[in-house]
């Protein structure tokens, strides 16, 4: 068994636009059979330095500039292509974030699996293939004994790394590189995938580097924490440590500014309250929140009976199984429910995005028309979506101002055009930007500030009802923070009515003041927000609140 | 896979009749006719030409008799040679364009696929640049430049090669050669493109985390994918390639199907047109059915949507 | 990336071991080229030009044809090879009587069919008959107007016995022909294919008699009598005949076969002779005269050919329909010029229509080239119809290298010349031939090749409402004179009357005579007994190839 | 890495294409082709059909800087002129494909089902017809003038455009930001024109440098079947066309026409590849 240690590791990206320094002089140990997790935001260089280790970055851009990876005695940065070959998948393995991408979709899952040994020529090739049968076994992917020529597409998400996982670990090696390997699934695959990883790890003796963003996962997994920040390491130590005691501030705030299930917050505390104010701030800034002034009102939006069916190839499936569902005005109703549940279609549904087999919608006590028309603007203007993907959600080739003006000239609303100006300008001041920004395109932003630009587009026709659909899943917990801030008081000064859908219970239940459970196109448990988390009705919700990683559920440490 | 078999072939009935109808009523609508020459033939004869095929009639009788013709099989004798049968014709030509268009298909694909792989490979060196220049050059020069000049340096000068002709096998090496270098640079570029495409595709990197070496990578994990697009370009293009060339035959003195394709347009050939048309689009269609097969082949996902 | 550099090499170098096998093995099968071994095997290379559309002698109508009917097929007279003056071809002999209007005609005994059946003259009867019904649609059928009755027979609704046509058999090898009028050239004529006999049984189980398109012209089928017969045909690339031992002058055949080859591209045709693919050419580009004279000095012929380059005015329309604007166009032609630094291949300028010296015609020069009285020409008919210019005139012509290249010339001198600026109209060959026969053009490219050596070949198309007239001119005293021309009998009065349509034509100027024609071919120096001649009729019976003489 | 100036998506493409030396050389040489086809017809002292019967096929000389051909002409008038007619009948060609591609495509793609499956099929159909035999009966139909030819060449190349098209459309229907532009109550023909086809102009633009050379071909091929442009008039096609024929004995008449035409088409390839770089979206920055 062999350790591994980084020292003074220096890793450059050479753009056009210029020099990136992605890892800024880092040192990190592994000892044999430990489990490190290595955290830290996106563009904190916790991938970078975990696939310069292997020495799979793209070269160009990325260039190592100093430092030293030993292994065994050996600087893997100075090795060859081929002794990288003999070491990768042998002796260091990996396994990459997104299982879909990452298998050969032309190749048999059983095959692939069974390729490290025969690449290692660890053993014959039908020897080789019963090993990995085997292995897929006990990774818990049974189908293998089935269908032995299966291929990736045929497997769900979680069996796919779970098969990536047998693969790395076919050949037993000593050290497994594990880059966010659980981030695209959903939270109950993702406990089980965890769970067999850590399993058959220790049951190895392999010594795992677990790089994830989400603090929470790691302290359920890891025996010592690192996190980095910009390229740099912040803080490292054993794992109970970091979470009760943590030196940095930035450890501190990645701590707090996530919603927490056990407690309920008004406002979420944000990086820049703990480095900018650069003091001690409160661990829990938090307010039990009063019950909601406006809750009790008449029903905004009704929904009776809805059934949105689509055609694939293998035939028709019902994706909204006769939902009903009401949300009062002024009030934030969460949608939670895994991927596939069915919780974005009725989102788009209830705006008559998609045409609806059969139900009905009411808004404001006025039945929305049958099928979903475009030209029928009378509702459209009071209903608007904010989407997951703020990349995604903005048309590149607009200026902020010809986004932002553009739903106010075909609406006929504000006048003239210097009034639409300063309505403009006004709405970008609300989410938190200003009239310098009128003239940019959407990629000159941040994912955040844009994410705040579809904010300030969706409020464009002074809506009352706003779809949120996963519309922070896709951020880091810092930026996801200030969004949920700024939601949170638009609400409170405009007296919105949000639909918010989300994967991710916490989240919702800071948001909603009434939570509906979602599972393969029906809402199975309906209730106030403290209530499902606390008395769950299902086994469901049980399961869902269950796989969420503890750290994540309280606010405490208690792994 | 036989149901995929099924209904594309069930698909080009109407295909075909379309084609059918498009064709016939456009080589009607052109200008002159079969039996116009120079030396005006004196009317009362040409209206007993026509009278004999069958011209006279109402066009739209014509039509429905051609249709029904069809779908006996028979697409009649050809307006120009008219001792000799249109599937007639085409069964003598169409061997010897099969053999000029599977030989330049595999000169396109041994010099297309290895170059545009090399180039992948090292993309941005001179092992890239040389083969996509030549690429591009073989795309710019006509075939009617590349066929000469290859017969002035081959032929004139060196003696190695017969200049025209299709008597024996070397004859035949000038024509495919100049026919599949041009097909050999567009493979190559295809390559090149899949090939990048594809060696950035995440497996890839999966795959050399393994400790898989490059030569494992290129030819178990990413030639399958890389060289998708390309089949999808084979199958017309292979269509295009054994359905002859007019400007090869021409200049090489070869009696292959592309010369009907452009005579019989000029000849006002009836039925020859439409022969010739059908044929075609009967071998577009099939050899797209080939592409979707192997691309099932290839491709597992596919193999399971059909 | 750290590819390694041995991973493409091996597909690279299967590659290459490919080409390289296959040039090996091609190399090691490399023959001795055609024309190489040709002396040997007596065996003539010849370039078609085209892929005869027919090769049944009453519906061809091509020059390819005729190369090889006249190698399949042979009709009462044959022709001296160097004059084509009649000679004594399925006829032995002949007597002319009732002043040159009845021919009666000795068959030889031993002509037979290459199946080995006799050759009689009722097998004549028979052929006459068939191309004369008019049910089978024979292009040429006019060809036999000269027959007396033939023409009423062929307007169709009388039967053959009704028709009386001017043709009986006294017997077996007796035949004699009575003609509607004296015909000088009668026995020329008959070497037209359109007079040469078929096959009856054979024409009767094909049911050809009178249907276009039976399969009796294809090798194994076709029963012919002329001193090759046809053994193997592949549409587009090769016709081979092989001598027929049952010719009755197989003695006189030297050649044992000829394989023509229907070269259509110029350029290709000339890599063919170049590569010893051919012995002769059918054609040679304008463009390369001076290379391949320079090159093959020996080997590249300009040979007189029959037949006059010109463009028909449409006098049915302006500005053309007055004489003063076409006889401007033609005073502006510098023609000698265009002859010498355009064409390029011995050609001579045309003055007159018809070809001097056809038959022994020479019509006195009319079409000339004087700059200044066209220009004054021009002036007058503007300031008469008060016009600044001409309207946009368009020369139409079919697509072709040789055709575009005069027409280029032309444009250029009109323009320096006479001030006009033509625009050129280039078509595809079916489109030129709808728009001129529909009249729709201005100045049209045209080109005539006589059928016979008499200049009444020519100047028969310009009589009002011929079929090949198409210019829209009409002219009494053309017709008048034409019509003397083909009653009379004697020679002077002949040349008088087409002397008179010739003068007519000169004033009048419905064409624009350009240039007579050369037949430019590369002939390789070991093709011995062929001559040129004016038809570019070479009988093959006399061609043999012998070793190059090394002086 | 915010950069100080706002730029558009454009001049960020530019920005990378000026970095892409191929591509700026190809632009370089596009433009200089481009001037010199449109001003060398007036630089030369001979007419393009000026004849000068006594000085034919003459070599490269300090009168004649290109040559002659067969009848004199000065190739130097020839081949810019040339270039006149080929460059403006492969813009014209690819212009009117693009437009009947782009919005033949667009209207698939976004409307997708079965309508989407019928127009797709009709274009299926047409794949399957020889090309060439529709050109030529173009041809003959349109005979009489070039340009109305190649609005119907332009006519019968669209299919890939509309193929290509059409799946980015279907890419790009799925994209939140036209489903934002939906809920907001905006008109198909907005959604169309303003949101889906500016974001279609990179694969566009990309499509159509490479169409240009292939009509060029097709130009030349047409040349070729005796079907160019009307003499005296010249085009590439019909002069390398017949350069082609005498490369032997006069050399300069394929040398001349054909460099032009290669350098073109080179540029042409280079210039759409450097674009697929420059309007690649994974190429932008973040």
């Amino acid at each position: 068994m062999s350790k591994l240690h980084i020292k003074d590791l220096e890793v450059n990206f050479h753009t056009r636009e210029g020099i990136v320094r992605a890892v800024d002089g880092i040192n990190l140990s592994i000892n044999p059979g430990e489990i490190v997790g290595l955290v830290g935001e996106s563009g904190s260089g916790k991938s970078v330095t975990c696939n310069s280790i292997l020495q799979l970055l793209p070269a160009p851009p990325a260039r190592i500039e100093s430092g030293t990876i030993e292994w065994s005695g050996k600087d893997l940065l100075l090795q060859g292509g081929s002794e990288m070959q003999g070491i990768r998948g042998k002796e260091i393995s990996m396994i990459f974030q997104d299982p879909m991408s990452c298998l050969n979709p032309y190749i048999p899952i059983l095959d692939q699996v069974a390729e490290p040994l025969i690449i290692h020529r660890l053993c014959h090739p039908l020897k080789a293939m019963e090993d990995a049968r085997e292995m897929l076994e006990k990774v818990g992917v049974l189908r293998i004994a089935e269908c032995p020529r299966a291929y990736p597409h045929e497997f769900s998400g979680g069996m796919r790394q779970r098969a990536m996982i047998a693969m790395a670990l076919i050949t037993k090696p000593s050290l497994l590189l594990a880059d966010e390997p659980t981030t695209a699934l959903d939270v109950t695959v993702q406990a089980k995938v965890l769970s067999i990883l850590k399993d058959l790890c220790g049951s190895l003796g392999t010594s795992v580097l677990f790089v994830s963003h989400d603090l929470g996962l790691v302290a359920e997994l890891a025996d010592r924490v690192v996190v980095m920040y910009r390229g740099k390491v912040v803080e490292q130590n054993d794992t109970r440590t970091l979470f009760t005691h943590p030196a940095h501030p930035y450890v501190k705030a990645l701590i707090a500014c996530r919603p927490t299930l056990d407690i309920s917050q008004d406002r979420l505390p944000t990086v820049e309250d703990f480095i900018d104010s650069k003091e001690e701030a409160p661990l829990n800034p938090t307010t039990i929140s009063a019950p909601n002034p406006l809750s009790g009102q008449e029903a905004l939006l009704e929904a009776r009976d809805l059934i949105v069916e689509f055609k694939t190839d293998e035939g028709t499936v019902r994706a909204v199984d006769q939902v009903s569902l009401s949300i009062r005005r002024g009030t934030t109703h969460g949608l939670v429910g895994e991927s596939g549940s069915g919780k974005t279609t009725l989102g788009r549904s209830l705006l008559n995005l998609i045409e609806r087999n059969s139900g009905e919608i009411w808004l404001h006590g006025k039945r929305l028309p049958a099928s979903g028309q475009n030209n029928d603007s009378g509702f459209r203007k009071s209903m608007q979506i904010i989407f997951q993907d703020p990349y995604a959600s903005l048309n590149p080739r607009l200026t902020i101002e010809e986004t932002l003006l553009e739903p106010m000239a075909v609406h006929r609303l504000g006048g003239s055009k210097t009034e639409r100006v300063d309505r403009v300008v006004a709405l970008l001041k609300e989410v938190g930007l200003g009239a310098e920004h009128l003239a940019r395109y959407p990629h000159e932003f941040s994912g955040g500030q844009r994410q705040r630009i579809c904010v300030a587009r969706a409020l464009t026709t002074e809506p009352d009802f706003i779809v949120c659909d996963e519309c922070v899943s896709a951020m880091d917990v810092s930026v996801q923070a200030q969004v949920l801030n700024l939601l949170k008081s638009l609400q409170a000064n405009r007296g919105l009515t949000y639909l918010f859908i989300s994967h991710d219970l916490g989240v919702v239940k800071f948001m909603s003041d009434e939570i509906s459970v979602m599972q393969a196109g029906r809402i199975v448990e309906n209730g106030s927000a403290n209530h499902i988390y606390n008395e769950p009705q299902t086994a469901y919700t049980r399961q869902l609140i269950d796989s969420i990683p503890a750290a994540n559920r309280t606010s405490g440490f208690k792994g | 896979m036989s149901r995929l078999i099924f209904s594309r072939l069930l698909q080009a009935i109407p295909t075909l009749w379309v084609i059918a109808t498009l064709t016939f009523f456009m080589t009607r609508f052109a200008p002159g006719g079969p039996f116009d020459s120079e030396k005006a033939i004196p009317e009362e004869i040409k209206i007993k030409l026509e009278a004999h095929f069958g011209l006279d009639r109402p066009l739209f009788e014509q039509y429905i008799l051609y249709i029904q013709n069809l779908l006996r099989g028979d697409l009649g004798p050809s307006f120009k040679y008219p001792e000799w049968e249109v599937s007639e014709l085409i069964a003598t030509a169409f061997p010897v364009s099969l053999t000029l268009g599977v030989l330049s298909f595999i000169i396109a694909l041994l010099i297309g696929i290895p170059g545009g792989m090399i180039a992948a490979l090292r993309r941005n060196t001179w092992m890239d640049y040389l083969p996509m220049g030549l690429s591009m050059a073989g795309i710019c020069l006509p075939t009617f430049v590349l066929g000469p000049l290859l017969i002035f340096v081959f032929s004139t000068q060196l003696a190695l090669f017969p200049p025209l002709g299709w008597y024996g096998a070397s004859d035949w090496v000038l024509p495919s050669l100049t026919l599949g270098l041009f097909y050999a640079a567009y493979i190559a570029r295809l390559t090149r493109a899949g090939m990048l495409e594809t060696l950035q595709q995440d497996y890839i990197r999966t795959a050399r985390a393994k400790g898989a070496s490059s030569w494992r990578i290129l030819t178990k994990h990413a030639a399958r994918g890389g060289l998708l697009p390309v089949v999808t370009f084979l199958g017309p293009a292979f269509a295009g390639l054994i359905s002859g060339s007019f400007v090869i035959e021409s200049i090489f003195f070869i009696p292959g199907l592309g010369k009907f394709f452009v005579t019989a347009a000029f000849n006002r050939d009836y039925t020859m047109v439409l022969g010739t048309v059908l044929f075609y689009a009967i071998l577009i269609i099939c050899l797209n059915l080939v592409v979707d097969l192997i691309q099932a082949l290839l491709d597992p996902k596919a193999r399971q949507a059909k | 990336m750290e590819a390694n550099k041995q991973s493409a090499l091996p597909a690279i170098s299967i590659f290459w071991i490919i080409l390289f096998g296959w040039t090996w093995l091609a190399l090691g099968c490399s023959k001795p080229s055609n024309v190489e071994t040709a002396i040997d095997e007596q065996v003539l290379h010849f370039g078609l030009g085209a892929e005869p559309q027919h090769l049944d002698p009453h519906l061809a109508t091509s020059v390819a044809a005729h190369n090889i009917l006249s190698a399949l097929l042979e009709g009462l007279v044959s022709e001296d090879p160097k004059t084509l003056k009649p000679l004594p071809g399925v006829a032995q002999k002949w007597e002319i009587s009732d002043q040159g209007r009845q021919y009666k005609f000795s068959l030889r005994k031993n002509a037979r069919w290459s199946n080995g059946d006799p050759l009689t003259a009722h097998d004549f009867i028979y052929s006459f008959r068939r191309i004369l019904n008019p049910n089978l649609g024979a292009p040429y059928a006019s060809m036999l107007y000269a027959l007396k009755n033939a023409e009423s027979f062929h307007q169709g609704g009388k039967s053959w016995q009704e028709a009386g046509v001017g043709v009986v058999a006294l017997d077996e090898h007796t035949l004699v022909l009575t003609l509607k009028n004296p015909i000088p050239y009668f026995l020329e004529l008959l070497n037209h294919y359109a007079w040469f006999p078929v096959h009856q049984p054979t024409i009767e189980s094909f049911g050809a008699y009178e249907k276009i398109g039976t399969a009796w012209t294809k090798p194994g089928h076709f029963v012919g009598n002329g001193p090759f017969s046809l053994t193997s045909h592949q549409i587009n690339s090769v016709i081979e005949v092989t001598k027929n031992q049952s010719y009755w002058d197989a003695e006189t055949v030297r050649l044992q076969g000829i394989r023509f080859y229907p070269i259509e591209a110029v350029y290709t045709e000339e890599r063919a002779y170049r590569s010893g693919f051919l012995h002769l050419t059918q054609s040679v580009s304008a463009d390369r005269i001076d290379f391949l004279k320079e090159k093959y000095p020996d080997e590249l012929h300009f040979e007189p050919y029959l037949g006059t380059y010109f463009y028909r005015f449409n006098v049915r329309a302006a500005p053309f329909d007055d004489v003063r604007v076409r006889q401007a166009f033609s005073l502006s032609i510098d023609r000698q010029r265009l002859v010498d630094k355009v064409l390029r291949g011995g050609q001579s300028p045309a003055t007159t229509f018809t070809p001097p010296g056809t038959g022994g015609f020479f019509p006195a020069p009319g079409f000339a080239y004087d700059r200044a009285k066209a220009r004054e020409l021009l002036d007058s008919y503007l300031r008469e119809k008060g016009l600044d210019s001409l309207p946009q005139i368009e020369l139409t012509y079919n697509t072709s290298e040789g055709h575009k290249k005069v027409a280029e010339a032309l444009h250029a001198m009109w323009k320096e010349n006479l001030g006009v600026e033509i625009r050129l109209l280039n078509m595809e060959w079916k489109v030129f031939l709808s728009t001129i026969s529909g009249g729709d053009f201005s100045l049209a490219r045209a080109g005539w090749i006589g059928d016979y050596v008499d200049p009444h070949t020519f100047l028969q198309m310009w009589r009002s409402g011929d079929g090949l007239n198409m210019t829209g001119w009409e002219n009494q005293s053309y017709d008048q004179a034409l019509r003397l021309a083909e009653t009379s009998t004697g020679t002077a009065k002949r040349w008088e009357s087409f002397q008179r349509c010739e003068t007519i034509l000169a004033e009048e100027a419905p064409i624009l005579p350009l240039y007579f024609y050369v037949h430019l071919t590369l002939r390789h120096p070991s093709v011995r007994g062929w001559s040129p001649t004016l038809l570019d009729h070479h009988p093959y019976k006399y061609v043999y190839l012998a070793k190059e003489a090394h002086p | 890495m915010k950069p100080e100036k706002s730029s558009s998506l454009g001049k960020d493409a530019w920005l990378r294409l000026r970095a892409n030396r191929m591509a700026m050389v190809s632009l370089f040489i596009l433009v200089a082709v481009g001037l010199l086809s449109l001003l060398g017809p007036m630089l030369s002292s001979h007419a393009y059909d000026e004849q000068n019967l006594d000085r034919i096929f003459e070599n490269p000389n300090s009168t004649y800087l290109f040559g002659t051909d067969n009848l004199g002409r000065d190739l130097f008038a020839r081949t810019t002129y040339g270039g006149r007619i080929s460059l403006s009948v492969g813009l014209l060609a690819t212009f009117v494909s693009l437009i009947i591609g782009v919005t033949y495509g667009m209207i698939s793609g976004y409307a997708g089902g079965r309508v989407d499956a019928w127009m797709m099929r009709m274009v299926d159909v047409l794949y399957a017809l020889p090309f060439i035999i529709f050109v030529i009966l173009l041809m003959v139909m349109f005979g009489r003038n070039f340009l109305l030819l190649f609005l119907a060449i332009g006519a019968v190349e669209w299919l890939t455009m509309a193929r290509i098209t059409r799946a980015q459309t279907l890419n790009l229907k799925k994209a939140e930001f036209v489903e934002a532009a939906r809920a907001l109550g905006f008109s198909h023909t907005r959604i169309l024109f303003r949101h889906l086809l500016p974001n279609l102009i990179g694969p566009i633009i990309i499509y159509a440098t490479l169409t240009v050379p292939a009509v060029m071909l097709l130009e030349a091929v047409l040349s070729f079947l005796g079907l160019g442009v009307q003499a005296p008039m010249s085009s590439w096609g019909s002069l390398i066309k017949e350069g082609a024929e005498k490369m032997d004995a006069a050399p300069w008449l394929l040398l001349f026409p054909g460099s032009f035409f290669c350098l073109t088409l080179f540029s042409l390839n280079f210039l759409g590849d450097g674009l697929r770089d420059a309007l690649d979206p994974k190429s932008s920055k973040d």
